[in-house]
């Protein structure tokens, strides 16, 4: 690809990018938030028509006017936003648009036992492929959404973040298929925010800011992450979580209660509590309960047995009024179903929790509002910075930061936290850290749940490991370190 | 607390002159299927509210009433079920006669009389006995009262408007058909016309518009009497009071206006729901195998044509009875 | 990738499979004990009469021509459109076939015209949905007006009777006691089931309601295929008017009055989600008998337009609102779906 | 932004402002650039009459009853619902407040009966809408039969003409020049507008109707908020019906005919989106005043019931292309709407 520019209304998301990428590669592109990545793996989805540019495929420009045109050259996608349809089956969704059939009418056995097979590949046999894909979690969808990238036969893959819903062994597997595909002579396009996974697995690497490549084919595994980390940002970024050694907030009283908290099915006999300044991190596998915890606690769930008390006030149990009215937040896990309002601006998303607070009589007070959130805005360095755009036009990351701001502006007591840096790149992501700290330090109780084990490690004051929905450990995160979470996670013996 | 406004008077407006001498004797019981369009105006409420009373004055009459239809298809399985239900007499008033006449030869052929009312069937073959009014004629009479009245007038060139009803329908035609022809015996022609749905409503907003379009006026005729009050209630909204109307059909309420002769309402032209109640009497003589008392024939005749009086502030007192609250 | 068997399932299979079927039963299963509740209630008010074959066969082809329509609605419905002009089309596809000319051709002539009318209105309404991007709300408005319109234009507002007596006889005759129209409904209701359920195009239909983007990514021709489903609603309209005019022996522009209600009445309850992407085309088959049935009890039992009225809206939640106890004592309910969901428009957001 | 300073600044909030207000215009500037051109139209063929200070304040008087419903119908819209009832509750507020009983305490009573009529119908569908968790279609469809049954029933089917020459007096008078119920559709319409666009209430509507989960997760009551919007639309129900009392002195069953198409179009055309979310006032207001200028036109002009019918259709969909046609030509659609999204329910979909 060569020159490739993209507009859009007001912003010029691609500015004359280049990539090249060879057979048999992994090749990682990386960038900040709204750098243009995904636009960029679009238009070579054919989901995207270019402004400017050439493709140039196995050594002809072609031009692919549609997502039709790209599969049969054999470009297949996974995007980042999962491009699933919740009410079909994961093997309708596997061979969509390419359906098993004949004479027009569906071979729905053979469709079934093909993705069967693609499944087991994945390491997952275990889900069904008559399930609905609307009733899988989050990690179980990019499963099957890499599973449809495999069923394209594709010479030319390109993941998008595929990693920012799974946790370390899901990662794991995901990377052993790439090594078998890349052996097998295809070629990948990667895309993600953990640096440590483009060590792992990438050859080249290719690094895009504001909608223009600034620097082409590094070495993956040789090139400096501060290097890489500056070229994206373009400037020092200090991506540290708090110093070892720096005095801790002093910690007040105890702030959220949670007692033998259960759900049938989902997990069982939660009991922690959290004090003001204190900031706890749940652990645990996709699948393991961690989000249905928080979603409890703040009563977006009903309990089936246990309570909930802040402030020493018990919450009516599935109340989500009771659980606000007493100063607890939550940032939920899915941004787009959970969070966001796509068609609103960033200022009325970010202060949707907070409109009581920004009015008076009931008459919005505009200009606060304004104000605070562009301020925090600001802080996160949300991109394009414009507080009136619409969320929908916002880049993947950028979504995510307007949710995290959201309760960032919101003045809460308690905050529960799930997944706060999906997706988000590294430099918000230390800026980020640093607002939960300062939170903290303002008395503030957190609970963190986060698929990336050292984020938790390094954030939290103490550290809740869950298994299966079981409480396997409670521990002060000093005292434990990646490998013992790992081992506590997989295996479930307490070590 | 929440009555309707004349809760007595609604009931039975003409029920006095049904039937008299040796017909007014209880004889074998009867059941009549009814089947008619949706009472979703004054004058069709009118029609059901009298076929109702009037079967009830009979002690030996069970009526078997449906639920009014516009649906064509629908009301075709609304007399398929009374045929199922096996009613000695039907009374249809189709909402389209021509697409109801299959269904009408479906119970004469299967020996169940048909009395049809108002909109006829497409063949003879499908009813026993027809009784209805005569739209045509009831233009005609409305143009021939018009243009009488501005040639008494001494009005050159007149402006006649037209407030006409559901334009689609057959009846709204015949209207408006005798209205041309008999204004055009006069040298006369319609100018503006509009048309509205036999609701108030519609009436009003209707004859808004056209007031608008039409800054002189001399007469107006609207074909119906439930949209006459909207059209009255414009007419008084635009404060216009330079020509008379006519109404169509005769409700109580018109014919009221007629008689206080205060505002532009100076006549209107029958089409009187009685037909119902006559109608009822008739399929249960049919029923009885009797005939009509006066009349020298043994049987009940195959038709019966209602007249279009026109009703004027001179001989409106003969003609309330039959009014209907629309 | 060691640990695989330890580690806990993204998603159990076993019981989920089960599960699925439980749960898409436990919807109709509902909806038909409301029909069956409806037809006991006919049969205790009117035991003589309800469950005849007289009367079974006439309400039965009194929900032919509604049935077809609503399988029509029930694709556009499933792809995530709307279609405000079935009862129009209808109209005109009845008159046009019904005309003098047409009539002049034969029987055969005319049954073309009415699937060719109803196609070609179908047509225009996919293509000004898909290529004209206008919203299928509006743009279906604008064709029931339309259509309406040149219906009465045609047939001068007359009603156009029949005189091709090969026409009537073959629609109104009966096969081993089974009315032609009827058997016609259980047609395109089977064929229906099996495009929406058995081939490509119906699950693509589901694909493109349930997600139009998703659809197009993946390389679904989104256009082209909405201005099918909008035929196929087209059609059905067409083969609906043919029933008509079999029915009543006629064709007007009054025909299929209010069909547009009705028929997504009878898909909406019948469990499909006017948001696009869910439903079932037995779900819509119940819908249409329900609602047929409930006319004849009201019929049967002599009830004022006014009471049927207001019994017609209380019963109509009241099924639904069983209908839910029902699903909700099973508990069923995946979790995401526990909150107020005050339209289901919104359930279908998206997802991470 | 591509050379912008190291870290743009937040806010180029003048600019993005002025942005804002753009994109919002275009839409709103194409609509009224219909209503204009229809406006000319009339001018053209009714020199003498159309502009009249006469015939536009009849027109606004006809408009005012659907404008006053299609105020409340926005409302239920952008929360994400539908409210198919709006037609009937007004038959039934007429009727209610149009009994001899109600009219003999006067005035002042007959409009509070209206109003409570109206909000109670309007309570009654969010009750079962949002805590019955009936589906908007279903919830209002029922009302819809039932409020007009109970209309019937009340009225006996009667016209209730008005005695009370207080009430009459009062709405049918004009204060400088232009008439009560003008003041009154204005009156109403800045509320709504202020309510929808300066008020916690409007925004908490708009964000139900983006994404109630959203909303539910941010701590807003979602069930009471939504049963209130219904409420909203009720209540606004009741005063068309006032409005229609005024205009035609009378109550009737009949009021309110197809007042949901009427006003659902207005809304439409009127660029709210039927998925929820999104909407304007002001769109709405103009596609109101669309739709009565063209009856206007049509009626003053003499035109065949039919050959109106024709052109409304033709008309509505060449007003929406026209639209689109500006919008694109200003190149200011974001490019999620370029894709073929055959309904905008979808567009909620997904994207990067
Ligand atoms: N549909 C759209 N309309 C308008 N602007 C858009 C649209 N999609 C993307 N953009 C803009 O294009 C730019 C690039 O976005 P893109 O999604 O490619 O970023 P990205 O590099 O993938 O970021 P992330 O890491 O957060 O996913 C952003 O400024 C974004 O706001
Ligand atoms: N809508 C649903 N219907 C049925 N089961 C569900 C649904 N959502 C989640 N589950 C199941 O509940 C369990 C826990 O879900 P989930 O993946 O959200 O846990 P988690 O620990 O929060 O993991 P994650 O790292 O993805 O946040 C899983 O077994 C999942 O399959
Ligand atoms: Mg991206
Ligand atoms: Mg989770």
């Amino acid at each position: 690809m060569r020159g490739i520019v993209k507009l859009f209304p007001g912003v010029r998301a691609l500015d004359g990018v280049d990539l090249e990428v060879r057979a048999g590669e992994v090749h990682c592109l990386l960038g900040q938030n709204g750098a243009g990545k995904s636009t960029l793996i679009k238009t070579l989805a054919g989901a995207h028509q270019p402004d400017a540019g050439e493709i140039v495929w196995r050594g002809e420009a072609i031009t692919l006017p549609s997502p039709v045109a790209a599969l049969k050259r054999g470009i297949a996608t996974m995007y980042q936003e999962l491009d699933l349809i919740p009410s079909l089956s994961v093997a309708e969704n596997v061979f969509l648009g390419h359906e098993r059939a004949r004479f027009g009418f569906t071979r729905p056995a053979a469709a079934r036992a093909e993705t069967a097979a693609l499944l087991e590949r994945l390491g997952h046999a275990e889900i069904s492929p008559d399930e609905e894909v609307g009733r899988l979690s989050a990690a179980g969808q990019q499963l099957v959404s890499m599973a449809r990238a495999l069923a394209h036969d594709a010479r030319l893959i390109v993941a998008d973040e595929p990693t920012a819903a799974l946790a370390s062994d899901e990662v794991d597997n995901l990377f052993r298929i790439i090594a078998e595909l890349t052996a097998s002579g295809v070629a990948v396009v990667y895309i993600s925010h953990r640096l440590e996974e483009i060590r792992r697995i990438g050859h080249r690497v290719t690094v895009i800011k504001d909608g223009r490549t600034v620097a082409a084919n590094l070495d993956a595994r040789e090139s400096p992450t501060s290097d890489l980390v500056d070229l994206m940002a373009g400037r020092k970024v200090q991506t540290a979580f708090r110093e070892v050694g720096e005095a801790t907030v002093e910690l007040g009283d105890v702030l959220l209660d949670v007692r033998g908290l259960s759900r049938d099915g989902e997990f069982r006999d939660v009991t922690f509590s959290v004090r003001a300044g204190e900031i706890v991190g749940l652990a645990g596998l996709v699948g393991a309960g961690r989000s249905e915890v928080l979603e409890t606690i703040f009563g977006a769930r009903k309990a089936d047995a246990g309570t909930v008390s802040v402030d020493g006030r018990t919450l009516r149990p599935g109340s989500v009024a009771s659980a606000v009215k007493a100063g607890v937040g939550l940032a939920p896990e899915e941004r787009k179903s959970q969070a966001l309002l796509l068609d609103m601006s960033v200022t009325h998303n970010v202060t949707l929790a907070s409109l009581d607070e920004y009015s008076r009589l009931g008459f919005s007070q505009r200009g606060r509002e304004t104000r605070d959130s562009a301020s925090t805005l600001d802080r996160l360095d949300l991109r394009p910075a414009d507080p009136w755009r619409l969320v929908r036009t916002l880049s993947g990351g950028n979504q995510q930061k307007a949710v995290v701001a959201r309760w960032l502006v919101h003045g809460c007591r308690v905050l529960l936290l799930d997944e706060p840096t999906r997706g988000v790149d590294v430099g918000a992501r230390a800026e980020l850290y640093r607002l939960i700290h300062e939170l903290a330090a303002t008395g503030v109780a957190i609970v963190l749940v986060s698929s990336e084990i050292p984020e938790v490690l390094g954030l939290a004051d103490r550290v809740l490991v869950l298994r299966e929905g079981d409480v396997l450990a409670d521990r002060p995160a000093n005292e434990l370190t990646e490998g013992d979470v790992l081992d506590m996670v997989m295996e479930g013996s307490a070590a | 607390g929440c009555t309707s406004n004349e809760p007595e008077q609604q009931n039975n407006p003409q029920q006095q002159n049904l039937a008299q001498g040796d017909n007014a004797q209880p004889g074998q019981p009867v059941t009549i299927g009814f089947s008619a369009p949706a009472a979703d105006h004054g004058w069709m409420a009118a029609m059901t509210i009298n076929a109702r009373s009037a079967a009830e004055q009979f002690s030996d009459v069970t009526l078997n009433a449906t639920e009014g239809t516009n649906d064509v298809n629908q009301q075709i399985a609304q007399v398929e079920s009374l045929i199922n239900a096996g009613v000695d007499v039907l009374v249809i008033l189709p909402f389209d006669g021509k697409a109801l006449t299959q269904v009408g030869r479906q119970a004469m052929d299967a020996g169940i009389p048909v009395v049809n009312v108002d909109r006829v069937f497409d063949t003879p073959l499908a009813y026993r006995a027809w009784i209805g009014g005569d739209n045509y004629r009831m233009g005609v009479n409305a143009g021939n009262y018009i243009a009488e009245r501005l040639q008494r007038e001494n009005v050159n060139n007149p402006v006649i408007g037209e407030v006409a009803g559901i334009d689609s329908l057959p009846l709204t035609q015949e209207r408006s058909q005798g209205f041309r022809d008999a204004l055009q015996r006069h040298g006369l022609s319609v100018g503006p016309r509009v048309s509205a749905e036999f609701t108030p409503e519609s009436g009003e907003r209707q004859t808004a518009n056209l007031l608008q379009g039409a800054q002189t006026l001399h007469a107006l005729w609207n074909h119906d009497d439930d949209q006459g009050v909207g059209v009255v209630a414009a007419i008084e909204n635009a404060g216009r009071n330079d020509f008379f109307m006519v109404g169509g059909a005769g409700s109580t309420n018109m014919m009221n206006l007629i008689k206080a002769d205060s505002g532009p309402v100076k006549a209107t032209v029958l089409y009187s729901p009685s037909m119902a109640s006559s109608a009822i009497a008739m399929a249960r003589l049919l029923g009885q195998n009797k005939g009509l008392g006066d009349l020298a024939e043994h049987e009940i005749p195959s038709e019966i044509t209602t007249y279009s009086a026109v009703v004027t502030r001179e001989n409106v007192d003969n003609y309330m009875d039959v009014g209907f609250d629309s | 990738m060691t640990k695989a068997l330890d580690r806990p399932p993204v998603r159990s299979a076993g019981v989920s499979a089960l599960r699925r079927s439980v749960r898409f039963d436990v919807r109709l299963v509902g909806l038909a004990g409301v029909l069956v509740l409806l037809c006991v209630i006919g049969l205790i008010t009117r035991p003589e009469t309800f469950l005849t074959q007289d009367n079974l066969s006439t309400m039965l082809r009194l929900a032919a021509a509604i049935g077809v329509v609503s399988v029509g609605m029930t694709f556009v419905i499933i792809a995530g459109g709307i279609d405000l002009s079935v009862g129009s089309i209808v109209a005109l596809s009845s008159v046009w076939m019904t005309t003098l000319a047409t009539q002049s051709y034969g029987p055969v002539v005319m049954v073309l015209c009415a699937l060719l009318v109803g196609l070609g209105c179908g047509l225009i309404n996919g293509a000004l949905v898909s290529y004209g991007k206008v919203v299928p709300f509006i743009t279906t408005l604008a064709m029931m007006a339309s259509a309406r319109g040149l219906a009465e234009r045609l047939s001068g507002r007359q009603t156009q009777v029949v005189t091709e007596t090969g026409f009537t006889d073959f629609f109104r005759a009966s096969v081993l006691g089974i009315p032609v129209l009827v058997i016609m409904l259980a047609l395109v209701f089977a064929v229906g089931w099996i495009v929406l359920n058995r081939t490509t195009f119906g699950r693509r239909t589901y694909a493109i309601g349930g997600n139009a983007e998703a659809a197009r990514l993946s390389g679904i021709n989104v256009k082209l295929h909405t201005a099918l489903v909008y035929g196929i609603s087209g059609l059905c309209c067409g083969i609906a008017a043919i029933m008509v005019v079999a029915r009543t022996t006629s064709g007007a522009s009054t025909n299929g009055l209010f069909y547009e209600l009705d028929a997504i009445a009878a898909v909406v309850i019948g469990g499909t989600l006017l948001s696009g992407g869910r439903g079932s085309l037995i779900g819509t088959l119940i819908g249409v008998l329900i609602f047929t049935v409930l006319n004849s009890i009201f019929t049967q039992n002599n009830l004022d337009t006014d009471i049927q009225n207001i019994a017609k809206g209380a019963i109509i939640v009241g099924a639904v609102l069983l209908q839910h106890t029902t699903a909700r004592r099973r508990k069923r309910k995946p979790p995401a779906r526990t909150d107020p969901d005050p339209q289901p428009t919104n359930t279908n957001g998206s997802q991470s």
